[in-house]
């Protein structure tokens, strides 16, 4: 079901965890579809010196958040800006198809993330960034 | 790698003795039970035997008895094969809201189809509301179909009441037995069940082969059209191997099951024991119910199932997540949200179903692993902690 | 005894490479398809290579295989599939007077359903008609469904030109090549079929599987309902060893069907010369058809088959019956009847349907044997010759 | 399929062949139906002393054949007429239930071949005692 390089992920996730006092922090997802991420910044001279994730979720949620971290890590903001779903699930050799709505949430992640940091800093935000917010369970 | 296989509802390993009886079918028996010469003699003498085989574990006629490809397919043939009779078009049909999806969607097509369906409710133990059954009951109805024993959290409905009050109302009453088969007998001169499925491959016998007993004059639409085999009700080629395996598999079975049922709920209590002790924020689903003896569905809070499988993958430990993982949507298990666990909630549990394979040292190893896992999952997780942003 | 089994037609034996593919799936490889665990992906990789392995064959795609339990489930799904589809209600299906009655009987079904239905004739070698075909497809039609080889005499239906009649009308066309897959290639690029069935059985792989061609954006209306299998086509747990067996068999006879179609007939040649020479009133049915490499139906007059088969038999010897003899039915087999054999020399009708097992050795054994035993029949019947009372 | 009984009869008929001028005869059956039987009877002193048949058909028509020869063989013309194709079935060991028309046929040639005798001797022909035919085939 899952590739090797999916799997790697899931049993060693990169930049699992937190950072104290953020730059940039956005939570994405929902827990009643068993999909929560919670992306965390640490931003010097427009480049993400640090970044850390944490998930309640599957294995493709591990694998897609961890794999993003890894690949924005020490990009600046533009490039992070431009990461796509497809970019990360391609880095990871494919997810099954049952499995790609996973993707999305990395890279709204991300977003998120990235969103609060422009308008914590009262920077301009950049086209087509919202505010992302995890809805809560309404059962 | 050595595995600790505790995923046993979802399949089981094919027993060694079982795969012995199946092996001269194939290899120098392999004729076609429809052929006159001595090789399709001896596939036709396998086959009488084995239907015989299972007929007697139901205290049945052999002739009540008819093979087929598997679970699923028994239960779309006892569904839409009743629905489908001209005296049945359009009468209403009762199931469970925790069937199978073998069960579950067949009604739910026939519903599109114009058939008025009932979905029973359970209760937080996974078991259905007789009372609500007998109400549903107060409509014209042409068949009631609830499963023996679920396959997520191993809850046992009152088959024998459920089969007298349909009895009573002259109502076909079908069960979904893929799950208790030769781990729960039924003596069918005692309970007037008119349809039952089961499957090989849950009782240690091969994959693709199931049966279905039909009680004598009980009538169905034909679910498929061709030769004459099986009694005109189920054509094409018998799988002769699959078919005796499956006798074989069952006979084992039900002649043991009580030592091995016994065997299974001991380890099975020591494992729900020992996570309930050494894991905080963790639940038994469908705890108080009536419960096959192998299984058991556990909940972690602010986890999610299919990241603990792979964790428990990872050290040759063979799970299963109560939610559909493999389907296309996001819902959880229906199974789980019948019994009102909270959606977040059901997303987090883990079936372990136990079978013949397992020893206790197996057991103490996941007893052992459970809680640092857990521990781990749950650092990672955004829910159930404060983050200090 | 040693047999000499020339009922292949009916089943093959199973090729020992074939059995040995499978064996890892029966022991160790034991998973669920749909398992995330280790043996879950063991078996979902070997599951989607055979899928795989039986699209190259037909150079199609993978998701255009799906498996089935047998020929006849994959026979009935592309009619009952296609017939049941809403917008084709009850327009005509057009078939053949001897198909199997996999899809004879389907089509049958769906004419008292209510659906026009044509039978196509055959001429006296057992080929269809395509004039017959080209004005019944002037009314509005579904479906069409012609089988490739006739599996009583062996008749290789035109499928290329009819084919390509159906994709002119944009009628869907599917063919039951069960008796013909692997023996004679189809490249699915090349040729418009839609659909196509086949069975493992047929071609030294294991009795209880079969699959089905479904040409990319051909809808079927589902034939049962249940789990997320097979692209959502066909539920049930996978049957991964049979699967696998089926994918092995398959591969193996394509890649030698040349060499082994040159080999089988010149044994059926040298079979079919020696009868006709060495027994008086003796007839191929279908002499003069493009046929399967490897079948032989042959008719002595004033015997009855079946007494040949049991004679047969008592040597050792494994064939088969034109007529359907199993069956409730006095009537002798519809093939024959539709090729205008007359019934009392269709009751006389023997099968010899040979297979990589068979030797020349064997052949010759028959050849000496089938005068002295048709003699002896003869001697006993009341027809033929008059008696002096 | 077939018992022992049944295919040792197969292999070894009884009475197979014909009487030369025969006191009884009988051909029933239809060759259409893959079944058609010839009965030679040959009697003195109201004792059937000896019998033969001819057969076109199954396994199952040529074991009750042969089963039922051996059963009037020495019988009086009475009892003879008393034989049921259900009596033949079960010293058979039983037929398949697609086989029992074949045991029809047997007790259907006696009684022809008996009528034959009857008439032909000018006796009282028993009650519902018929001659029987075979069918041409007309296809
Ligand atoms: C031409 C043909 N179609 C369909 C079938 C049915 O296949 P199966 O026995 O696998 O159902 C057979 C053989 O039985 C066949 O020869
Ligand atoms: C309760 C129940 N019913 C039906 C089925 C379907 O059986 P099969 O996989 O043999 O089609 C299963 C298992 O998959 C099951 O657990």
């Amino acid at each position: 079901m899952y590739s090797e390089k999916v799997m790697d992920h899931v049993r060693n996730p990169r930049n699992v965890g937190e950072i104290k006092d953020p730059d940039g922090y956005g939570m994405v997802g929902n827990p009643c579809c068993g999909d929560v991420m919670e992306m965390f910044l640490k931003i010097e001279n427009n480049i993400i010196v640090d970044i850390k994730f944490r998930t309640f979720g599957c294995g493709a949620a591990i694998a897609t958040s961890s794999m993003v971290t890894e690949m924005i890590k020490g990009k600046t903001l533009e490039e992070a800006l431009n990461v796509t779903n497809k970019q990360v699930t391609k880095a990871l050799d494919g997810l099954p198809e049952q499995k790609m709505h996973c993707s999305v949430l990395a890279e709204q992640g991300i977003r998120a993330a990235l969103y609060d940091y422009y308008s914590k800093h009262n920077l301009p935000v950049p086209e087509g960034l919202k505010q992302s917010k995890t809805v809560k369970c309404a059962d | 790698m050595d595995f600790i296989y505790l995923d046993n509802n979802a399949t089981t390993p094919l027993n060694p003795v079982v795969l012995e009886s199946m092996l001269p079918f194939l290899k120098e028996d392999y004729g076609n039970a429809s052929s006159v010469h001595e090789l399709g003699r001896r596939a036709r003498t396998a086959l009488e035997k084995s239907r015989g085989q299972i007929a007697d574990l139901f205290n049945a006629k052999p002739e009540e008895i008819i093979f087929t490809s598997c679970g699923t397919e028994s239960d779309n043939y006892a569904i839409l094969g009743t629905a489908y009779l001209p005296e049945n078009r359009h009468k209403q049909i009762i199931t469970s809201k925790i069937e199978h999806h073998a069960v579950l969607h067949t009604v739910e097509f026939l519903e599109k189809q114009g058939y008025p369906a009932v979905y029973l409710d359970v209760d937080e133990n996974g078991i259905i509301k007789l009372d609500q059954l007998e109400k549903a009951l107060e409509k014209e109805t042409s068949l009631v179909s609830i499963m023996y024993a679920n396959n997520e959290v191993g809850s046992l409905q009152p088959i024998e009441q459920i089969a007298k009050m349909c009895n009573e109302k002259g109502v076909k009453f079908h069960t979904d037995a893929v799950q208790a088969f030769a781990k729960h007998p039924v003596d069918m001169s005692k309970i007037p069940i008119d349809m039952l499925s089961l499957s090989a491959h849950k009782i240690y016998g091969p994959k693709g082969v199931g049966a279905m007993y039909i009680r004598k004059g009980v009538k169905l639409f034909r679910l498929m059209h061709g030769g004459h085999h099986e009694k005109n009700k189920r054509p094409g080629t018998e799988n002769v191997a699959g078919i005796v395996g499956l006798a074989t598999a069952a006979r084992r079975l039900q002649n043991n099951h009580e030592e091995e049922n016994k065997r299974l709920s001991l380890l099975r209590d020591k494992l729900q024991t020992a996570l309930l002790n050494n894991i905080p924020d963790c639940y038994v689903n469908g705890m108080n119910a009536a419960r096959l003896a192998n299984t058991l569905n556990i909940r972690f809070d602010y986890v999610e199932g299919e990241s603990i499988l792979l964790h428990l993958d990872m050290e040759g430990i063979c799970a299963s997540s109560g939610s559909a993982c493999t389907s296309d949507t996001l819902e959880p298990s229906h199974v789980l949200l019948a019994m009102c666990v909270p959606k977040e909630r059901a997303h987090g549990s883990i079936r372990f179903s136990l079978g013949e394979t397992n020893t206790e040292e197996q057991i103490d190893k996941v007893i052992d692993l459970m809680p640092t896992l857990i521990k781990k999952l749950r650092s990672m997780s955004p829910l159930g902690h404060k983050s200090n942003k």
